[in-house]
């Protein structure tokens, strides 16, 4: 996409951020229900500016898929629902949309456990994510070979029936699946889960790159917060639903307690998995 | 300490001793597995043996889980033998298995979704529950009975796991870690003599892992439980294993102590990609 | 504030494991057996009884077995009205053959008989699975009733090829032919109802109901955790077989009167498959209101047209309760997919939140 | 008894070869007929992993559409395009009224949906046109009538001609539809919708879009169906109960292949037809009700899939 | 119901479901001379006829819901339409006393008063249409012994309506010397019937007799065109209608089916239902269906209820009667031709007359033709083999009474001398 969307196009509440920032994704304040009764998201606001890296931390149950699928409109069929709030990319409202309508303006989901089509094969799988794309076959191919470039495994498992390919086979599958739509806004719902360290590098690799090349912006939600916090430009901290804490990248990697809680070094050094206690110490914002 | 949380009359009372400690438990035996063209295992051999925490890793789509699959007799391999406390079989089903001890956690969480998390814990006591049909009909006295003794333990599973806030809750509905957690507490219900654990920690952040891995500790530490890891966070095998097989591409390329493999040139360029 | 666990501790893993843990929940079905036990018969029309709650009660039964292969163990069937079938016509037999033994006695027999047709045709449900498996039953149920039809040994050759429920005393009054009062053949049917859902309910929350629901959810970490698949499986078709199996004898006996074999045809079997899901699989309550609302909805709408002053021919009645039937079915499905059971659990949960909204 | 079941069936098929010719004949014609109506469930169930119980209503729905038209004075032709019409709005109204609300839900529940549709679409038939059989209009449609005598085998075969319409007919139809399933971005959206609806969500295909794509060609599939069996019999009621047959064709072939339809049609139809002929008669024949179920539950365990159906994958 | 001078008939019809082909023509003459009694004389004696439809479509479960619904206010009969609706209704007639008018169908055995007090089904019971045939068919070969070594096909409803004269028809073989050969359809395969007769065309039976009904027919019909079986010789119980042939094309010139009243509209009763009902808009027959074998058929079974409905007032002296004063009044049934006159049917129907002892009538049947376009009569009345038939239903209901022990005793008095 082109840089022609200026500062005019963002939504005004957005006027007490830095100025001129250009956004590509706002998130005010939404509330998220399941099942008519089950409370998810309290409230919960963030942004990502164009061409930016942001990542979505925080504990389990925080909330984390529970976001980006609101955004992505994949709640729905889930039977979960915005109450409040509202969403906007490139500065249009989109929280009446279908999935398939964003994914045509270019924000597309990975999701969070694969969800491969187990019935078609690797490549079928890769080109159905080239669906909502009109310019032409030769283009996809080469999105497809591109694809294939990242990920060899892929190559080689490309006439295997998804279902039968193993859990990181899948999830590459998966991502390359969304990078072949060509999309400026990419959620990543725990890109790194299942995947062998080298290719979680990797992964995080080509986001970065995509990122520099060809302006596409990320929103990762992430467990692995280390590589998260080295890939990222912001973070956000989820926790029960609410955002406790947000900030540069830097600034996150400064603080005393992400570094306790999800870095796993106190006092410079980095402990092992053998020395934990059960003893809990209370994080901070949650006084 | 924690063995004290969990060190009730009910839990692991059945402990077998037909093997000693750090003799081998199980044993792999020239093992070689294909789906079509695709050989997911070739010819590999290894070991566990009794009380030690073994890590097998490798690279995406090396065979980690069909070994398992293999172990626990879900999958048959075209060759090869195991054999587990010393009786060999070709071949064996799943529930066999389940029966000599063999109990385990999956990569893609497989909990049985519509059940609330205690139904799924007692569900892993299934084979040591006696009472036959007849006096389920009557759930009143000795069905019923046999029903608490059984709560008991997993009470104390519930407890040790610390998921007791979740007792009830439909297992479908809990976030991704708690699952794998409840995943591991149906595990050890059984009362395994040798726990497969697929890749517990994948999607934890930091913070649960830890848990995790104190959860694992002590299992393997305070009830002796042989435990075969599948894990990616080369931090925790690392830190938890005491021996580490390494598979590539259905091979094996490396084994043993957890520092000799991580300095192995194998294991970093099929694996790690740079050196830990 | 009237529903409300709050003060309500157990003290014992025995009381938490009650069916009816909360106490509103005792006092409610404790009500719910008042009336359908003493106020029904004793207020209810001839009508309401004999035509409305006997067929309810049959169909809720074989809708409660259908769910315990289907909505707890996950294997769908589409032979229940052929099992029921079996069923009628053991009973059929059994009653023929020595008439001096009591009916209830042979009504409960006769769901053996299913049980052991029901294993049969669920054998290969070890090797096919979802909706192939259906194949299995619906070959059971073309099989049985074509059986019904050609083998006159089974309705001792009567001319008109169907079975006669000839008359049968309790206690000196006659329960079933033409002289048996409504009242007492709902307190009977009612009685076998009630004694079978309790089971039910027992096996349901205890191992083997567990067993059922592990292997419907998940059968290969059933089966890696030491459930043999292929017993529960069969078990699930003995017991569900047998309820299908009852429910079939007490629906000629207590409801009919007589059956042709068209009476155990496939549409019945799609029905009661339809009250199961729309009522909650997976739940017994659900078996009851997915009976009511798919046999009780129409009658309803019918009478209502009447009331409603509107003179329409019968015809039109029909066609337009068959619309708005097929309507309700969907609104219902998209309001509450998982049946009326989970709307009945949500109004609980509201109830307990209330009058805060979650 | 031995020979009657084992030799006496072969004895005679070989004593008349053209009753056998004549018999295998029907039986291929019968295939044929119930593969139209199973093509119908193939194109919902592959495409969006519904079991759609609706299609035996919507064979007679469409077929009583035409004829109704025809009968309130509108040309065959027009009729024609009309209920071509009538089922696009069909389709479309189910997208919006069922399968919108119901995305993502398992597939039992939209089984059942598709279950009050078929209430609801009785009733609205019948309203709308009535409940007496039609014949149909197969002169004014400009099909074949007649019958082709061929003296053969020391007998006489007889093939309808409306049947070699039918047959014609069906086989264009898997044709185009297997193509397009396997080789057009559509179709392979059509199979990943069916593997998983969020999955296929997530990546933008639109499943309103594709449902109504599916619901649409299935109406025209239950046309074809509905104008086949109508010349068959009459247009009316009764006919939904026939779709019935179609359950062991689609099992037999796979829920989600279209050659499996055709050729599970064939296999059940000559398999039912051979079978009631030549072995009914020993116990009392009536046996086609069920030996069909039995004959696709004999591949079935070969089988479980079906004989084209997807491999069920079964992994941990 | 509705005031003192009324009386409620319940007709039980089926204008839905895969037997509406035959239930709406049937409804709907059942109705229309119901209404047409309403509008000319103003109901039957002084009180109106309050009909209402109850719609089982030719399904057990929903006819015993009707049967539910209506019998606690007082109806003064019930016409089920279905011989699975009648059976379970047989035991609970007598004690709901409700009379039973199952119009040429239901139980043969039933024609037995004694035995069945509450059950009426004239003018014929299937047996004795399964002789009127074999008569017919001994006709056309010139004897009854000719019947010797012939072969003869029996395609039905494989449920208790179809399967009823089978016993009939095997006691026929064996005394005649014939061989039967049965071609069962099931209801589910009623539109799909290629297997049936290609059995046909390998036994290649001399005569093909046929019980059918709703959908059965017409394909039955199509399908015996489509292997060119010779149609003079496919004879038919009285069920089959214009539709049934009409849709078969040319091919089914020539196929034969019993009857006992006329058709078209050429009879005063007609005239008077197109006055009164049809012209008034009254009616829901189609154009040009008036008239047809069903719809008069329908008629039929009208007339006989106000038959019955009539001689009870005149019994009781009642206005509004009793289904008890109808049992009576159904047993004084008396159609003499004088009657039939009266009620504009003259030359539409034979006379009949029913007794305490014979609910029958065991009246006789022709046989009329398609002629492309229309059914007509040919040959002259055949009585029914009463001889073979008789002993045959007599045992059928002592069997029935055995059957089902406590079985009551006719205790209804008998005003018939
Ligand atoms: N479909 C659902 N119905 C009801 N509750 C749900 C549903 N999906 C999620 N929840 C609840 O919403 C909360 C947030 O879940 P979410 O999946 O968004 O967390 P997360 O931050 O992504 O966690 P994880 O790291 O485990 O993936 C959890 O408590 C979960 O139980
Ligand atoms: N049932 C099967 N049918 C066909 N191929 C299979 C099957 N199971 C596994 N495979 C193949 O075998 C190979 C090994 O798979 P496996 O799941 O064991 O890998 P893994 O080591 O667990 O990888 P990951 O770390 O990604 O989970 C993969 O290429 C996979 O595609
Ligand atoms: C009642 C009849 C008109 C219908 C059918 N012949 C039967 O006996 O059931
Ligand atoms: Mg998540
Ligand atoms: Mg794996």
């Amino acid at each position: 996409m082109a840089m022609d969307s200026s500062a005019a196009m963002t939504p005004p509440g957005d006027v007490n951020r830095e100025a001129g920032r250009d956004v590509i994704l706002a998130v005010n304040n939404i509330e998220v229900i399941y099942d008519h009764v089950i409370l998810v998201l309290k409230g919960v606001s963030l942004e990502v500016p164009r061409g930016g890296v942001v990542a979505l931390l925080g504990g389990n149950g925080a909330g984390k898929t529970t976001t980006l699928k609101a955004i992505s409109n994949l709640l729905r069929a889930e039977r979960g629902e915005v109450t409040r709030g509202s969403i906007m990319f490139q500065g249009e409202r989109v929280d009446r949309m279908s999935p398939n309508e964003l994914v045509r303006r270019g924000c597309i989901q990975v999701m969070e456990g694969r969800h491969c089509f187990g019935h078609l094969t690797i490549e079928e799988n890769l080109l159905t994510g080239a669906f909502t794309r009109r310019d032409g076959a030769a283009a996809i191919r080469q999105d497809l070979e591109k694809v294939y470039g990242y990920f060899p495994r892929l190559r080689e498992r490309r006439k295997s029936m998804a279902g039968y390919t193993s859990g990181g086979e899948q999830q590459m599958c998966a991502i390359g699946r969304a990078l072949m739509s060509r999309p400026t806004l990419v959620l990543l719902d725990e890109p790194s889960m299942g995947l062998a360290p080298q290719i979680v590098g990797e992964i995080f690799e080509i986001v970065k790159e995509l990122n520099a090349s060809e302006g596409v912006s990320f929103l990762l939600a992430e467990q692995n917060t280390n590589m998260a916090l080295k890939y990222a430009t912001y973070g956000y901290i989820l926790e029960t639903g609410r955002v406790v804490m947000d900030g540069d990248a830097e600034m996150l990697r400064a603080n005393a307690d992400v570094k306790e809680f999800y870095l796993g070094v106190s006092e410079g050094d980095r402990k092992s998995f053998r020395a934990v206690k059960s003893y809990r110490r209370r994080k901070r914002w949650l006084t | 300490m924690s063995n004290q949380i969990i060190g009730g009359p009910g839990l692991f009372s059945r402990r077998d001793d037909s093997v000693a400690k750090g003799e081998p438990l199980l044993t792999v035996e020239n093992v070689s597995l294909r789906f079509g063209g695709v050989r997911a295992i070739s010819d590999v051999s290894f070991d566990i043996r009794k009380g030690e925490v073994r890590a097998i890793i490798g690279p995406n789509g090396a065979g980690k889980t069909s070994m398992l699959n293999v172990i626990n007799g879900f999958y048959h391999p075209q060759e090869g033998r195991i054999s587990f406390r010393g009786q060999t079989r070709r071949r064996m089903r799943p529930s066999h298995a389940a029966a000599q001890g063999i109990s385990r956690t999956f990569q893609n969480v497989a909990l049985f979704k519509g059940m609330s998390t205690l139904d799924n814990i007692m569900a892993g006591r299934t084979l040591h529950m006696k009472r036959g049909f007849f006096w389920q009909l009557w759930r009143h006295g000795p069905a019923l009975d046999e029903e608490i003794r059984h709560r008991r333990v997993v009470e104390e599973i519930i407890d040790f796991l610390e998921i007791e806030a979740v007792r009830k809750t439909p297992v479908g509905k809990l976030p991704y870690g708690l699952q794998k957690r409840v995943e591991l507490g149906r595990a050890l219900a059984m009362e395994p003599d040798l726990l497969l654990l697929d890749e517990p920690m994948a999607g934890m952040n930091l913070e649960e892992k830890e848990d995790m891995c104190r959860f694992i500790l002590d299992v393997n530490n305070a009830f002796g439980v042989t435990i075969a890891l599948i894990e990616h966070d080369m931090g925790v095998v690392m830190d938890l294993s005491d021996r580490v097989v390494v598979l590539e591409y259905g091979r094996k390329i490396a084994d043993g102590a957890p520092d000799e493999v991580k300095a192995s040139q194998a294991v970093i360029d099929a694996y790690l990609g740079v050196a830990h | 504030m009237l529903y409300r666990e709050t003060g309500q501790f157990k003290t014992s893993y025995k009381a938490d494991m009650a069916v009816f843990p909360i106490r509103q929940d005792r006092i409610g079905l404790a009500v719910i057996l008042l009336l359908a036990f003493v106020a029904t018969p004793l207020f209810g029309s001839a009508f309401l009884l004999s035509a409305v709650m006997i067929p309810l009660l049959v169909f809720a039964l074989a809708a409660l077995g259908l769910n315990l292969l289907t909505g707890y163990t996950g294997q769908l069937s589409l032979g229940t009205a052929g099992f029921m079938g079996v069923g009628a016509y053991a009973c059929y037999k059994l009653t023929t053959f020595f008439p001096e033994v009591n009916l209830i006695v042979w009504i409960l027999a006769s769901g053996f008989f299913s049980a052991a047709v029901g294993v049969l045709f669920g054998l290969p449900s070890l090797r096919i699975k979802g909706f192939y498996l259906a194949v299995a039953t619906l070959a059971a149920q073309f099989f049985l009733q074509w059986c019904f039809i050609r083998i006159p040994w089974l309705y001792n050759n009567n001319v008109s090829g169907a079975i006669e429920a000839p008359v049968r005393t309790l206690f000196g009054m006659p329960i079933t032919g033409p002289h048996a009062t409504p009242e007492l053949r709902y307190l009977v049917v009612l009685s076998i109802v009630a004694l079978l859902t309790w089971i039910a309910s027992n096996l349901v929350h205890g191992r083997v109901g567990r067993s059922w629901m592990a292997v419907r959810d998940m059968d290969i970490a059933a089966e890696l955790m030491g459930i043999r698949l292929l017993p529960t499986k069969l078990l699930a078709f003995a017991v569900s077989s047998f309820y299908c199996g009852v429910a079939g004898a007490l629906m000629v006996f207590l409801w009919y009167g007589s059956a042709e074999p068209e009476v155990f045809s496939i549409s019945q079997s799609f029905l009661i498959l339809f009250m199961v899901i729309i009522g909650g699989l997976g739940s017994l309550i659900g078996s009851f209101f997915g009976a009511a609302l798919i046999y009780g909805l129409p009658i309803v709408l019918k009478s209502l047209f009447p009331m409603l002053g509107l003179s329409v021919g019968a015809a039109t009645i029909e066609h337009i309760t068959f619309m708005v039937v097929g309507a309700m079915i969907i609104g219902f499905l998209i309001v509450e997919p998982h049946g009326l059971a989970s709307i009945w659990r949500t109004i609980k949960q509201k109830l307990r939140v209330w009058p805060f909204p979650y | 008894m031995l020979y009657n079941i084992f030799i006496d069936p072969f004895v005679q098929m070989a004593g008349a070869p053209d009753l056998l010719v004549q018999a295998l004949w029907d039986g291929l014609v019968s295939g044929v007929l119930y593969a139209l109506i199973a093509l119908g469930f193939v194109l919902i169930f592959k495409a969006s992993g519904v079991f759609n119980f609706a299609q035996g209503i919507m064979v007679v729905f469409a077929a009583l559409t035409l004829v109704g038209l025809y009968e309130k004075g509108v040309p065959a032709y027009v009729a024609l395009a009309l209920t071509l019409v009538v089922m696009f709005l069909l389709a479309v109204a189910v997208e919006r009224v069922v399968l919108r609300p119901l995305v993502n839900q398992p597939d039992i529940i939209l089984f059942m949906a598709t279950f009050g549709l078929t209430y609801f679409l009785i009733g609205f038939g019948e309203l709308v046109f009535g409940g007496n059989p039609k014949a149909m209009i197969t002169a004014q449609l400009g099909l074949p009538r007649g019958v082709i005598d061929v003296e053969m085998l020391g007998g006489r075969v007889s093939f309808q001609k409306i049947d070699i319409a039918a047959a014609v007919i069906a086989s264009i139809m898997v044709a185009a539809l297997a193509v397009f399933f396997q080789k057009t971005r559509i179709g392979r959206a059509l199979r990943a919708v069916a593997d998983s609806h969020k999955a296929a969500l997530s990546v933008g295909i639109s499943l309103n879009q594709i449902w109504v794509i599916v619901w649409f060609a299935a109406g025209v599939v239950a046309l074809a169906a509905g104008i086949m069996w109508g010349a068959r019999s009459e247009v009316s009621f009764a006919l939904e109960i026939v779709a019935l047959k179609a359950l062991p064709v689609l099992v037999l072939g796979g829920f989600t292949s279209v050659p499996g339809a055709i050729v599970g049609g064939l296999i059940i139809g000559v398999g039912e037809k051979l079978g009631e002929f030549y072995w009914g008669p020993l116990v009392g024949g009536g046996i086609e009700t069920w030996l069909a179920y039995f004959i696709a539950l004999a591949f079935l365990l070969f089988r479980p899939q079906g004989l084209f159906g997807e491999k069920i994958i079964e992994r941990i | 119901q509705d005031g003192k001078d009324a009386n409620f008939v319940p007709l039980f019809t089926y204008r839905t479901g895969p037997f509406s082909g035959s239930g709406i023509p049937i409804a709907n003459g059942m109705r229309d001379y119901l209404e047409m009694l309403n509008q000319r004389d103003g109901g039957i004696g002084g009180a109106k006829i309050v009909i209402e439809e109850c719609e089982t479509g030719y399904d057990t479960k929903k006819g015993l819901e009707c049967y539910e619904a209506v019998k606690g206010r007082n109806p003064v009969m019930v016409n089920p339409w279905s011989t699975g609706i009648t059976l379970p209704l047989i035991p609970r007639a007598a004690v709901d006393r409700i009379p039973v008018l199952s119009m040429a169908y239901g139980l043969s055995a039933s024609a037995d008063g004694q035995t069945f007090p509450w059950i009426f089904n004239p003018p014929n019971t299937y047996w004795d249409g399964l002789s009127v045939i074999i008569k017919h068919i001994a006709d056309e070969l010139g004897g009854l012994d000719k019947l010797k070594g012939k072969k003869i096909g029996y395609i039905y409803l494989d449920a208790g309506f179809g399967k009823e004269p089978i016993p009939m028809f095997e006691q026929f073989a064996k005394d005649l010397g014939f061989e039967l050969k049965l071609y069962p359809v099931a209801a589910t395969d009623m539109q799909n019937q290629s297997s049936q007769w290609l059995g046909v065309r390998r036994d290649k039976p001399d005569y093909m007799v046929m019980y059918g009904w709703g959908a059965l027919n017409p394909t039955a019909i199509k399908e015996a065109a489509r292997i060119n079986y010779p149609m003079d010789r496919f004879v038919s119980i009285w069920w089959p209608s214009e539709d049934d042939a009409r849709s078969a094309g040319p091919g089914a010139k020539g196929f034969r089916e019993l009857n006992w009243h006329g058709v078209g509209t050429d009879f005063p009763v007609l005239k008077d239902i197109q006055k009164h009902v049809i012209d008034k808009g009254l009616s829901k027959v189609a154009k040009g269906k008036e008239g047809e074998v069903l719809y008069n058929r329908g008629v039929y079974n009208s007339m006989l209820i106000a038959e019955g409905i009539r001689n009870a007032q005149k019994l009781t002296g009642k206005k509004a009667v009793t289904g008890e004063d109808v049992r009576r009044g159904l047993e004084a049934i008396n159609l003499t031709p004088e009657r039939l006159k009266e009620l504009g049917m003259e030359g539409f129907t034979d006379p009949l007359k029913l007794s305490c002892a014979d609910h029958n009538g065991h009246g006789a049947a022709f046989v009329q033709e398609w002629d492309g376009q229309k059914y007509v009569k040919i040959g002259g009345p055949i009585k029914p083999m009463e001889d073979k038939v008789g002993p045959v239903a007599a045992a059928a209901a002592k069997d029935y009474v055995e059957k089902n022990a406590g079985w009551p005793k006719r205790t209804e008095a008998c005003d018939s001398k």
